[in-house]
């Protein structure tokens, strides 16, 4: 049990990795993403995590208090933020990418086969 | 390749990778055994030093302070981005007012119970956004999380069916300054480091008691540009993404 | 590991695995927003409520608005596109 | 001085959202202005860094947070004088990019020259910092401006395409470096590079160490666009307006193989130590099928900046090769050969923006001949071109004369061939472009015409009057140019690098000065003289690149006359290599995963 998170996080990993490959769709691409996404905040939070560990916010637990890691949790909150931004901007592009292919079947663009 | 091709391709190589991931995760230590030498010192050098009591808040807006600085410029610049990218079809927005009624702004898909509630939501929105962002030192939330939830009450009256109203509350060129404003007041408050203490993003404020609303220094200072920046930032990509939708959505397709 | 928590990463595992999954665009932006509220209850009891609350807002109000805003966009689009077919024929 | 380090970072932060808020409000005079001093003052700050930083190193605790009982709790700049000249570098080639784009296009409302600054202070950020977090936040934020600028010219849609292939690979790539520090950070308890490389000294490498250097690497390696995660660059690369291509080709790319070479020499020196053999190994083999695939494609492409892309993957393998063989020898050789390409490459980029601005178009065959009128810029490409060639004595040649004898004093002579192979290939390519547009030389019909669609651009980027080339857009490539030649000639340049170099690649000293504060001598690093065998494979490189040159423009009825076999087959083995690099971003994820899988099982397998 005590390997779950880390061998969740992989599968996530992986399994987005593969909705990004079987995709038709370019929003199902990027939604995808945000489960590859996703593997590295599982990863980040399981390492921090200790047990009977509290949050680290010290304003009303007894001085001795265990507490979990807090650094990964702020490194959580950046990857966050960039999931966000990126999610942003992927979606401005698709929007773009239906004005101009008339699809976003990523098989239909055509603009840059060699 | 064909679709064939590319997932023959992965069943190979996904299953790989997976191996790889999971033979290095597993020198990880056990979960829940964990004792990393920084979390530890931060953990009793953030409230002694600094009298902030949400741990996490103070490595976010006082010890990597400069982290999120970059973050809220990788905010910001996605936000420019956006803006570039869905630049063509803003070019309607002046004829707005003048070419139709206030009816056909109306959100499509806003029944009557969705508008009451969400007028009901604003308030309380914006009083859970204010607390958030001042209290982020002292409890969970900040910033960040206050500028999503600010950015959400004026969301609140396009709900409610209001496009116009949103426009009114919320013009353009206010929320690209609410978010260049935040922004800019983020990297300056570091400045402010440098000129009267001796190194960016060092603190220069007093500190005040721990638990108390103006206290841990510059934290709060910090906490409230990125609540400014972070509301402008996702109300401008929102309405960046609704303008296509309301705008566009009729005349110019 | 607590039972709570097993039970929140098993959530998650399936969660993640089924907006992967899910080739349809609407209903997985759907999933997503279950994802995320399963990952930020999953976060709460790994003891991290920052991250737990940057999360709700994010995957409840942040993302979703976009995406839908985006889903809608395209649907627009795909509909002028037809109609302009059908009459041209 | 050291109180200006976190400048670099500050200055275009505090300028862009000015630029960006009252862009639309401002005249576009001054846009450019306020974008153009930032980039002059960031390059100011990070030459006095480099200066000052190549008497003795020294760090910049953010925020004033010092190591705490030895252990550092704040981030770090960690300023040594090939980081902040790298910065410098990126200064200067964002400074370059904006001058040209003076007469160049339209901004949008303060938008793009926003955006320029923040890729400017992501670079900088990227090449000063000593704490691998904030290694990837500045990661992230070049990526984030970079996809934006990628897809400027949204009216098109190979543009469209490119950004969104762009942006998928790369964010994918970041995700790995996310799990890397995560495994580092359990295995040290530190972020700070320093710290988690003093922390790993004195153990064996195990399989987590390990992976996580293959996840950072695969980060990087995807940002420099080593094969097979390179798919994405000849995309963004080939779609991009030209003043970004310049900033993407020049440094952007380069700065991946910056970091693989940081994150090595700084957290991995230590625990591979006994395994330097096999992993150079593994990179070289990296870096010469990247640098084989990059210049034949190079040579198969008729879109102008599509082949400039490739020629850069090319040479990417080139440095993987460099950085690969481990030694502080070729390291100063990368960074002469960086600083030679980026320039060169630049100018390139932008004598393509002059071909786009009179005639719409970058397709070599549709421009046969019509370079005729544009006598200063057919110059201005052939220099290009041949100094692509790295001939005698410059900037490049300098840089790969270093290289070629790192790589025979490790055992690794073969390299040279290699490098003289991709040198006259992706040569011999431009050089063939300039002849068939510049002089109107070899057959004016491709020989597939279905190459040529994309080439073409049906709303152009460049500002309207067309009937002449405003003198700056001819200007500022001219001293690119010059700069190249001129730069490995400076008396003194060449050692300065070495030593710069020497002190990069000590892992020890580095520790030493960054966690405390100790003053380390510079290393003593032997002169390196150009032998005349170096003179003369230079010379025989230009004459082969000169000779590639001829045989793609004159050489098909020679072609035509090999038995059909070998045209067949030569035939169908070009379509395959076209065919992989289908435009299809599943394809390419598809092949991400098989990169990182071969990566890592090969590093796991030969690394213990």
């Amino acid at each position: 049990m005590s390997f779950a998170p880390y061998a969740a996080a992989a599968w996530l990993f992986v399994v987005g990795l593969y909705g990004v490959i079987a995709s038709s769709n370019l929003v199902r691409t990027v939604l995808s993403l945000t489960v590859v996404q996703s593997a590295t905040y599982l990863v980040l939070l399981g390492v921090g995590y200790r047990h009977g560990g509290k949050a680290p916010i010290v304003a009303d637990i007894p001085k001795s208090s265990r507490l979990v890691d807090p650094v990964t949790q702020v490194l959580v909150l950046t990857d966050v933020v960039i999931e966000a931004t990126v999610l942003a901007l992927l979606l401005a592009l698709i929007v773009q990418a239906q004005k101009r292919f008339g699809s976003i079947d990523p098989a239909r663009l055509r603009a840059l086969r060699d | 390749m064909t679709r064939r091709g590319r997932l023959a391709l992965f069943a190979v190589a996904g299953p790989g990778l997976l191996a790889v991931l999971v033979v290095g995760l597993h020198g990880l230590p056990s979960f829940g055994d964990f004792h990393g030498v920084y979390g530890l010192l931060v953990d009793r050098i953030e409230p002694g030093q600094r009298h902030a009591t949400d741990i996490v808040t103070a490595l976010n807006f006082d010890l990597r302070a400069f982290d999120t600085l970059g973050e809220e410029f990788i905010l910001f610049a996605s936000v420019t981005g956006v803006a570039l990218l869905l630049r063509h079809l803003r070019h309607a927005e002046g004829d707005l007012e003048r070419s139709r009624s206030v009816a056909d702004h109306r959100f499509a898909g806003a029944s009557d119970a969705l508008r009451v509630m969400s007028l009901v939501l604003i308030p309380l929105l914006v009083a859970l956004g204010v607390y958030l962002a001042l209290h982020g030192a002292l409890t969970p939330g900040g910033g960040f999380q206050a500028g999503i939830v600010l950015a959400a009450g004026p969301l609140a009256i396009l709900l409610a069916g209001r496009y116009l109203a949103l426009k009114r509350v919320a013009p353009q060129w206010a929320l690209e300054a609410l978010d260049a404003v935040g922004a800019t007041a983020y990297a300056a408050i570091g400045l402010g480091g440098l000129i009267f203490a001796s190194a960016y993003l060092e603190n220069f404020l007093p500190l005040g008691t721990p638990g108390e609303l103006l206290s841990a220094g510059m934290m709060p200072l910090n906490s409230i540009a990125v609540g400014l920046e972070v509301t402008g930032a996702f109300l401008l990509t929102w309405t960046e993404f609704l303008d296509q939708d309301v705008i566009v959505g009729r005349d110019e397709l | 590991m607590s039972a709570l928590q097993a039970v929140a990463l098993l959530v998650v595992v399936a969660g993640g695995t089924a907006v992967a999954l899910t080739p349809d665009p609407l209903r997985q932006t759907l999933l997503l927003s279950i994802y995320g509220l399963a990952l930020a209850i999953l976060f709460f009891v790994f003891q991290a409520p920052d991250v737990a609350l940057s999360e709700i807002v994010v995957s409840g109000v942040g993302l979703p608005v976009i995406v839908l805003a985006a889903l809608r966009k395209l649907a627009q689009d795909r509909a002028r596109r037809d109609s302009e077919e059908e009459s041209s024929s | 001085m050291a109180v200006l380090s976190s400048l670099p970072v500050v200055v275009p932060f505090m300028l862009a959202p000015l630029l960006v808020a009252v862009g639309a409000y401002a005249p576009r005079w001054s846009e450019d202005a306020l974008a153009m001093v930032g980039a002059v003052a960031v390059l100011v700050i990070c030459l006095l860094l480099a200066v000052h930083a190549g008497a003795r190193p020294f760090v910049y605790w953010m925020g004033g947070w010092r190591p705490e009982r030895g252990v550092a709790i704040g981030i770090a700049f960690a300023i040594d004088p090939l980081g902040a000249g790298m910065a410098a570098f990126a200064a200067v080639m964002v400074l370059a990019a904006l001058t040209y784009s003076l007469r160049y296009f339209d901004a949008v409302g303060g938008l793009f020259h926003g955006l320029m600054l923040l890729f400017l202070a992501g670079m900088a950020g990227f090449c000063l910092t000593g704490d691998l977090f904030d290694l990837v936040v500045f990661f992230e934020l070049m990526s984030a401006v970079a996809y934006a600028l990628t897809a400027y010219r949204i009216e098109e849609r190979a543009p469209i395409q490119g950004a969104i292939n762009f942006a998928v690979t790369n964010s994918i790539g970041g995700y790995a470096m996310f799990i890397a520090v995560a495994m580092l950070y359990a295995r040290t308890g530190q972020l700070n590079m320093a710290q988690i490389g003093a922390a790993l000294d004195g153990h064996r490498a195990d399989p987590l160490v390990i992976v996580s250097m293959v996840l950072l690497l695969l980060g990087f390696l995807t940002k420099a666009a080593a094969v097979p995660l390179h798919f994405w660059l000849a995309d963004a690369h080939a779609v991009a307006p030209v003043p970004v291509c310049v900033l993407f080709s020049g440094v952007m790319v380069e700065l991946g193989i910056y970091a693989v070479a940081r994150i090595y020499w700084v957290i991995f020196a230590g625990p591979l130590a006994g395994h330097a053999e096999a992993l150079r190994a593994i990179l070289v083999a990296l870096g010469v099928t990247t640098a084989l695939l990059g210049a034949v494609m190079c040579v198969l492409q008729r879109h102008i900046k599509r082949l400039l892309a490739f020629s850069t993957i090319s040479h990417v393998g080139v440095f993987v090769c460099g950085v690969g063989l481990l030694g502080s020898k070729a390291l100063a050789g990368v960074a002469a050969f960086v600083v030679g390409h980026g320039l060169t490459k630049a100018a390139l980029f932008m004598l393509c923006g002059v071909l786009l601005h009179r005639f719409r178009t970058v397709d070599e065959y549709d421009l046969h001949g019509r370079g005729r009128e544009l006598r200063v810029a057919g110059v201005l490409f052939a220099a290009g071109g041949l100094l692509l060639a790295a001939p005698p004595p410059f900037t490049e040649f300098q840089g790969k004369s270093l290289l070629e004898s790192a790589s025979s004093g490790a055992g690794f002579g073969w390299l040279t061939a290699v490098f003289a192979v991709v040198s006259a290939l992706t040569a011999g390519a431009v050089l063939r472009v300039g002849g068939r547009v510049f002089l109107g030389w070899g057959p004016s019909e491709g020989p597939d015409p279905q190459q040529a669609r994309p080439a073409h651009e049906r709303v152009d980027e460049t500002r309207d009057e067309r009937d002449h080339t405003p003198p700056l857009m001819l200007i500022v490539p001219g001293i690119l140019l010059t700069a190249t030649i001129v730069l490995g000639l400076v008396p003194g340049a060449i050692p300065w690098l070495s030593g710069a170099a020497a002190r990069f690649t000590d892992h020890r000293a580095y520790a030493a000065w960054v966690l405390h504060g100790r003053t380390v001598a510079w290393p003593r690093v032997a002169p390196s003289h150009v032998s005349a065998g170096d003179v003369i494979i230079g010379l025989l490189t230009v004459a082969a690149a000169v000779a590639v040159a001829g045989a793609g423009l004159f050489g098909r009825p020679a072609v035509a006359r090999l038995p059909q076999g070998i045209r067949v087959g030569g035939g169908g083995a070009v379509r395959r290599l076209r065919r992989l690099h289908s435009g299809h971003i599943g394809d390419y994820i598809a092949w991400w995963t098989t990169g990182a899988g071969v990566l890592g099982g090969a590093c796991l397998l030969a690394l213990r």
